[in-house]
């Protein structure tokens, strides 16, 4: 065992260390400028890719295609924006980095983003830390409620959904409901919270079935919900292509009771997905986006709607999703706090968001308050049914 | 099959290891620009914490797991459902979450050890699913796949918190956790591991407990692996099932292996390089993924040993 | 050898030893005693059932019928590592060397009984398990250089020649201090010189009162250095008793010529008589 | 009460079969290198997503399918020649490693050359389920149950009739075997890389019109393919096919009878029983330790 070895083994060992060094530094690329007119920088963590991408992706791209449009009509205030996005792969821990990151090393004024539940709670503390605004994607209910100071959220949440679902339930006179839920956090959330507002809905939940987000096959879970006494319509949780095989399935197996989307599903791509037949007389809440040219001529989310909707599928050539309008909302709403508030600094900033009245997004109308940070009531959701392919919207 | 030969830890070569190491953890942090750094540093040391104990069950007693995150995620969950449920301080979860890890390993250690290859890594990959399963599907205990919020650590009415703590901690602890891993290696125990990694057969003759020995091995690598979680939990203040899934466990499983089976501080840098390539690829926007799969690939190609044995090698053969 | 010197006392016996593998007798009342400070060789054809019964023996299989005893004890059901606890130790035809080891760790982990610290001292290295590393390395250099390699003590064990691997695993076998030693072709693929050492080495072990049970082809070795003879042949014993008597044995002869074995037999025949 | 167990054990077979043919394309490779090919759930997608491009792009279906499969054997032998070959002689554990990160490059590929969202093909021979003793079965499956009956046959007269299949037998018994009486190793290891990549997006094809498919669709049906080879036995080309039937039945009837949460928790607790009475699986080599 002689000295010469142990050195060998010794510098190896520093070696293979250094080389860790020269990556940090190579962390160090994003240069901290600070100059007259400099852009805004604005921060956005998305699953891109990962289950949740389905998600993650359209949101991205709607960000990318809106911040170009507002740089090119001039910034915001004479200052362009610079977008810096992250993809965590839905994965919490990975979000939760890349928060500190835009926090502490890419200094963003502001983010829009966290396209689930899960990684929106684990940012929170970040952006909350940091007193920056963070206006999330994500549905849960838990994002906003207890408000957190510096946290927002542009989509309705799962429990509105619910609610919107068991409305129009015992709209039909109907009272006895089974849940087939995905076990991804969409799919969870929103079966929990169906789960706690049954009841004051005048809703009975008889049966619970549950399937794995890349489940292939759901008939089984069908089956047993065929075979249960007195089920009366069967609700869905759930987002990607699960519920696009629950419906498959369900007309497979020749169930007649009304089948219940959630606002997961809210796309065309749903219907391709699960072929027009079978989704035929399906019913989902959704934001307006579905159903844009339906609306009245006088509502104000029309021409909104259409701009975005005819924007987005004219660049990417796909059908556009309500999860890429939440992106929108989220934007726009910072954009127009930014505006309003002359000044990046975190708190006038969570104070110019906070007063957001009457704008109007893909999602409703927003009315933000200091104890409210969505501002979309139950109106905002539009009950729509699948016919001939197509979303129609049907009378509230 | 091509053997390489044990990497070992002489007297003077190990704490040449261990102070290489503490001096890297002492001094890089003047070099970070923003409090970024000490983010990714301390999950840097927290990855390799328990990519060290995976270390010691696949590198040292020659067992595959594809469910060490398993472990993990009991650790980091102990930190959330342990103040929740039970009123227990945080910081008290901590051991209570290895314990738990430690008990689940030897219960489910003896059963499955008996089982070898890819028999063996069948087994503990499902092990690691079901830990998974049952996170996502009890919502009402453990916040379903949306996570569970983990409280802040108090110490003597210090309030234990942002990046450059957590470095710190995150730091000691892998220190610990690597100083352990060396002993182990250069001891009877971690000889009766080496012996039954080369041949069950001999090891036995030699009076050697194989069983006994494999489920020890086990139930260190879930002991790494929880304390490994509770501090990622502790860090995070939030876990989500992710933490536990098979995604995470295959990657533990590549960091060793990239590293280095057979050496300790191969898991680490193992560790540290496939917590940093996500975070320095990133400028490749959607080529991430792809730029990713080709670097593992291309270091297993040229460096089959892994990482720290290889260029230990190709510096022996230019000295030679 | 000497006739008439007293016999040591029976440190392992093993009686009616049967096994089958699919149907096929491997093994049928096959029994044997080794006694302390003797060396028993077992012989046979290729195929006779000679590793198999090692294998039996050292717990590695288990038999179908007949019984062991260690030392006085039943041991029949003692899996491998209570043997070896108990004083019995093998080495293998085909080396089960440790290759990633060097050829010092090989015999360390051999002393692995006499070890005396707790997981927690090894984790911790705490003085119990400093002071095991430091007296097993004494003892396992000991050993090393009573086989002979005490020069490649550090040498990685795969990069070491066939012969020295031979020899390493007997120091590895010796290192557990066995009462009983069994060795599976110890000279095989050793050249004349090694044998010779292998030959010195067994002498030694057995004087010291170790009770030796060897397989082996090498019939110059065998009517050598062995006590007792035991030939098995086509899973049963053909003849026993000492190398002479077995030497002259008609049956035994017809075996070996009359199966794969013929020429080795009848080289070792010739040659052992040229000896005698 | 029998038409629910009839739909349970169809919806099983049909999951199983796919599940059978990934663990088919396992146990080639296996048998030629003893490497676990995490990478075949990448050959799934491939069959699935270049047939809906193809589909999309004008092509006529069969056409389309054809062309999807000549994409997955080329990527396959690529695989082998650029990843699996300049490693050769590398521990199993290396070159398992390997192939993980090539199903992350081929997934990274995919997402950019494709896209991230879901793809469907219409079924076969339309979708209007036929009634089978009061149990609803969808045309496809029959599709897909004779698809994976058909590549079990022409594998089997492939390895038990052909020469070339003997030599793949032959390297699968013993490699060196194999190679001192003549037989190209390395070729027989390429060979096995096509064929495997072939058998994985022959499923994709099939199965997307059921399952849908996306361009991660491979990881899942990866891990599942691997249980099922586990349970049938490594290396066993029946017990890949019945361990993956198996599995895919087990699944349907704990999703239909115990619990829908944890059916996959029902699964790996029978395969781990399983596997603790036949520690090789239900058709795995039974060896006796040679020493």
């Amino acid at each position: 065992m002689g000295l010469g070895r142990m050195l060998r083994r010794g510098a190896l060992t520093l070696g293979a260390l250094a080389a860790f060094g020269f990556a940090f530094s190579a962390l160090r690329a994003t240069p901290a400028l600070a100059q007259q007119g400099q852009p805004i920088r604005i921060g956005a963590v998305l699953s891109v890719t990962g289950p949740a991408s389905f998600l993650g992706d359209p949101e991205d791209k709607t960000l990318r295609l809106y911040v170009n449009r507002i740089n090119q009509a001039g910034g915001i205030n004479g200052r362009p924006i610079q977008l810096i996005v992250y993809d965590d792969g839905g994965d919490a821990n990975r979000a939760r980095t890349f928060a500190t990151r835009l926090v502490e090393d890419d200094r963003v004024v502001a983010m829009v983003g966290g396209t689930t539940t899960g990684t929106t709670m684990a940012m929170r503390p970040v952006f909350e830390d940091a007193r920056i605004p963070f206006i999330s994607l994500a549905g849960g209910i838990e994002i906003i409620d207890p408000v957190s100071p510096f946290t927002f959220k542009t989509p309705h949440t799962d429990r509105m959904a619910c609610e919107k679902i068991f409305a129009d339930i015992r709209a039909r006179g109907l009272s006895r409901v089974a849940l087939i839920s995905g076990t991804d956090g969409f799919g969870q959330s929103m079966r929990a919270q169906c789960q706690r507002v049954a009841q004051a809905a005048g809703i009975t939940i008889v049966a619970d079935e549950q399937y794995g987000p890349r489940d292939s096959d759901m008939t089984p879970q069908l089956t047993r919900i065929r075979n249960t006494q007195g089920v009366e319509a069967v609700v869905n949780p759930g987002f990607g292509q699960g519920p696009a095989i629950v419906t498959r399935g369900y007309a497979q197996l020749g169930i007649r009771l009304p089948l219940y989307q959630s606002h997961g599903v809210a796309s065309a791509q749903f219907i391709e997905l699960a072929t027009a037949a079978a989704a035929e007389g399906v019913r989902l809440p959704a934001a307006a986006l579905l159903v844009a040219e339906q609306l009245p001529q006088n509502d104000p989310q029309r021409q909104v709607l259409i701009d975005y909707k005819t924007a987005f599928e004219r660049e990417f050539n796909q059908p556009v999703s309500t999860f890429g309008g939440h992106a929108y909302d989220g934007l726009m709403i910072l954009a127009d706090a930014i505006r309003r508030a002359n000044s990046t600094d975190g708190t006038r900033l969570r104070d110019a968001i906070r007063a957001t009245r009457g704008f109007v997004g893909t999602g409703g109308v927003v009315n933000m308050s200091a104890t409210d940070h969505m501002g979309l009531d139950l109106s905002a959701f539009r009950m729509v049914e699948i016919r001939g392919g197509r979303f129609v919207l049907i009378g509230n | 099959m091509r053997l390489s030969p044990r990497w070992q830890f002489p007297f003077r070569a190990r704490w040449a290891t261990l102070l290489i190491l503490a001096a890297v953890i002492g001094t890089i942090p003047w070099f970070f620009p923003s409090g970024f750094y000490f983010r990714v540093a301390a999950l840097v040391w927290v990855t390799a914490l328990a990519a060290v104990g995976l270390q010691v069950l696949m590198g040292q007693a020659g067992q595959v797991s594809l469910g060490h995150a398993g472990f993990v995620g009991i650790g980091a969950y102990a930190m959330a459902l342990g103040p929740k449920y039970l009123g227990l301080d945080v910081l008290l979860c901590l051991p209570l979450g290895a314990i738990v890890a430690a008990a689940v390993a030897f219960v489910v250690g003896r059963p499955i050890l008996r089982l070898k290859g890819h028999y063996l890594a069948v087994a503990t990959l499902g092990f690691g699913m079901l830990v998974t399963m049952v996170l996502v599907s009890e919502v009402g205990i453990t916040g379903g796949p949306d996570g569970i919020r983990v409280p802040r650590a108090e110490l003597f009415g210090w309030r234990i918190r942002g990046g450059e703590t957590f470095y710190w901690i995150a730091g000691v602890a892998l220190l610990v956790g690597v100083w352990i891993a060396l002993n182990l290696q250069d001891s009877p125990s971690g000889r009766a591991l080496a012996a039954l990694h080369d041949s069950e057969v001999a090891a036995r003759t030699v009076g050697i407990d194989v069983a006994a020995h494999k489920l020890r091995a086990f139930v260190i690598a879930a002991v790494y692996g929880a304390v490994a979680g509770g501090l990622l939990a502790l860090m995070n203040g939030f876990v989500t099932p992710d933490a536990a899934g098979f995604l995470a466990s295959i990657e533990y499983v590549t960091m060793v292996v990239i590293g280095g089976l057979a050496s300790v501080p191969g898991a680490v840098v193992g560790a540290a390089l496939l917590v940093l390539l996500p975070q320095t690829l990133t400028f490749l926007h959607e080529y991430e993924q792809a730029v990713l799969g080709v670097l593992i690939m291309l270091f297993m190609i040229f460096l089959r040993a892994g990482i720290v044995p290889g260029l230990a090698a190709l510096l022996r053969r230019k000295a030679a | 050898m000497n006739a008439i010197q007293p016999r040591g006392e029976v440190l392992l016996r093993a009686e009616g030893i049967g096994i089958s593998f699919g149907g096929l007798r491997a093994l049928d009342g096959v029994g044997f005693a080794a006694r302390a400070g003797e060396v028993l060789a077992i012989i046979g054809p290729n195929g006779a059932g000679k590793t198999t019964l090692f294998n039996i023996v050292s717990g590695l299989y288990r038999a179908s019928e007949g019984r062991i005893a260690l030392d006085g004890q039943d041991v029949t059901e003692a899996p491998p590592h209570r043997l070896a606890a108990r004083g019995l130790s093998r080495t293998f035809q085909n080396l089960q060397v440790f290759f990633r080891m060097t050829a010092l760790e090989n015999v360390m982990a051999g002393r692995h009984l006499q070890e005396r610290s707790g997981l927690f001292a090894d984790l911790f290295r705490l003085p119990a398990a400093r002071r095991a590393n430091a007296t097993t390395r004494e003892a396992a250099m000991a050993l090393l250089a009573e086989v002979g390699l005490a020069d490649k003590a550090e040498q990685p064990a795969g990069s070491l020649p066939y012969g020295a691997l031979k020899r390493l695993e007997i120091a590895r076998a010796l290192a557990t201090d066995p009462r009983v030693l069994m060795l599976d072709e110890p000279a095989a693929g050793c050249n004349p010189v090694e044998t010779e050492e292998i030959d010195r080495l067994i002498a030694q072990v057995a004087a010291r009162g170790v009770a030796v049970v060897l397989i082996e082809h090498d019939m110059k070795l065998v009517m050598r250095i062995s006590r007792h003879v035991l030939v098995l042949n086509q899973g049963r014993m053909l003849a026993e008793g000492t190398p002479e008597e077995v030497r002259g044995n008609p049956e035994v002869i017809a075996a070996y010529l009359g199966t794969h074995g013929a020429k080795e037999a009848s080289r070792a025949t010739a040659r052992g008589a040229h000896h005698a | 009460m029998l038409a629910e167990l009839l739909q349970f054990l169809v919806s099983g077979l049909t999951v199983g079969a796919v599940y059978a043919l990934v663990a088919l394309g396992f146990t080639l490779i296996y048998n030629a290198s003893d490497v676990v090919n995490f990478a075949q759930g990448e050959f799934v997608m491939l069959g699935g997503m270049v047939t809906v491009f193809a589909v999309a792009a004008g092509i006529a279906l069969p056409l389309a399918a054809a062309l999807a499969i000549l994409v997955a054997v080329a990527v396959g032998l690529l695989l082998h020649r650029l990843a699996i070959e300049p490693a050769r002689g590398a521990s199993a554990v290396t070159l398992i490693i390997i192939t993980i990160g090539a199903s992350i490059f081929l997934r990274g590929v995919a997402q950019i050359v494709f896209d991230k969202r879901f793809h469907q093909l219409p079924a076969f021979s339309g979708s209007d389920p036929i009634l089978l003793a009061g149990a609803a079965i969808l045309p496809q499956s029959f599709w897909v149950l004779g698809g994976a009956l058909l590549v079990f046959l022409g594998l089997f007269v492939f390895l038990e009739k052909t020469l070339l299949g003997k030599a793949v037998l032959a390297t699968a018994a013993n490699r060196l075997a194999a190679r001192l009486v003549g037989v190209d190793t390395s070729f027989v290891l390429a060979l096995s890389f096509g064929l495997s990549a072939a058998i994985g997006a022959f499923a994709g094809i099939l199965i997307t019109p059921i399952t849908l498919t996306s361009f991660d669709v491979g990881t899942l049906l990866a891990l599942k393919g691997f249980a099922a080879a586990m349970l049938g036995g490594m290396g066993s080309p029946l017990g890949a096919v019945v361990g993956g039937l198996l599995l895919g039945v087990l699944e349907s009837f704990a999703a239909g009878t115990i619990s829908s949460a944890y059916k996959d928790a029902v699964a790996f607790i029978v395969i781990l029983a399983v596997l603790f009475a036949m520690p090789q699986g239900l058709f795995g080599r039974r060896s006796v330790e040679r020493v």
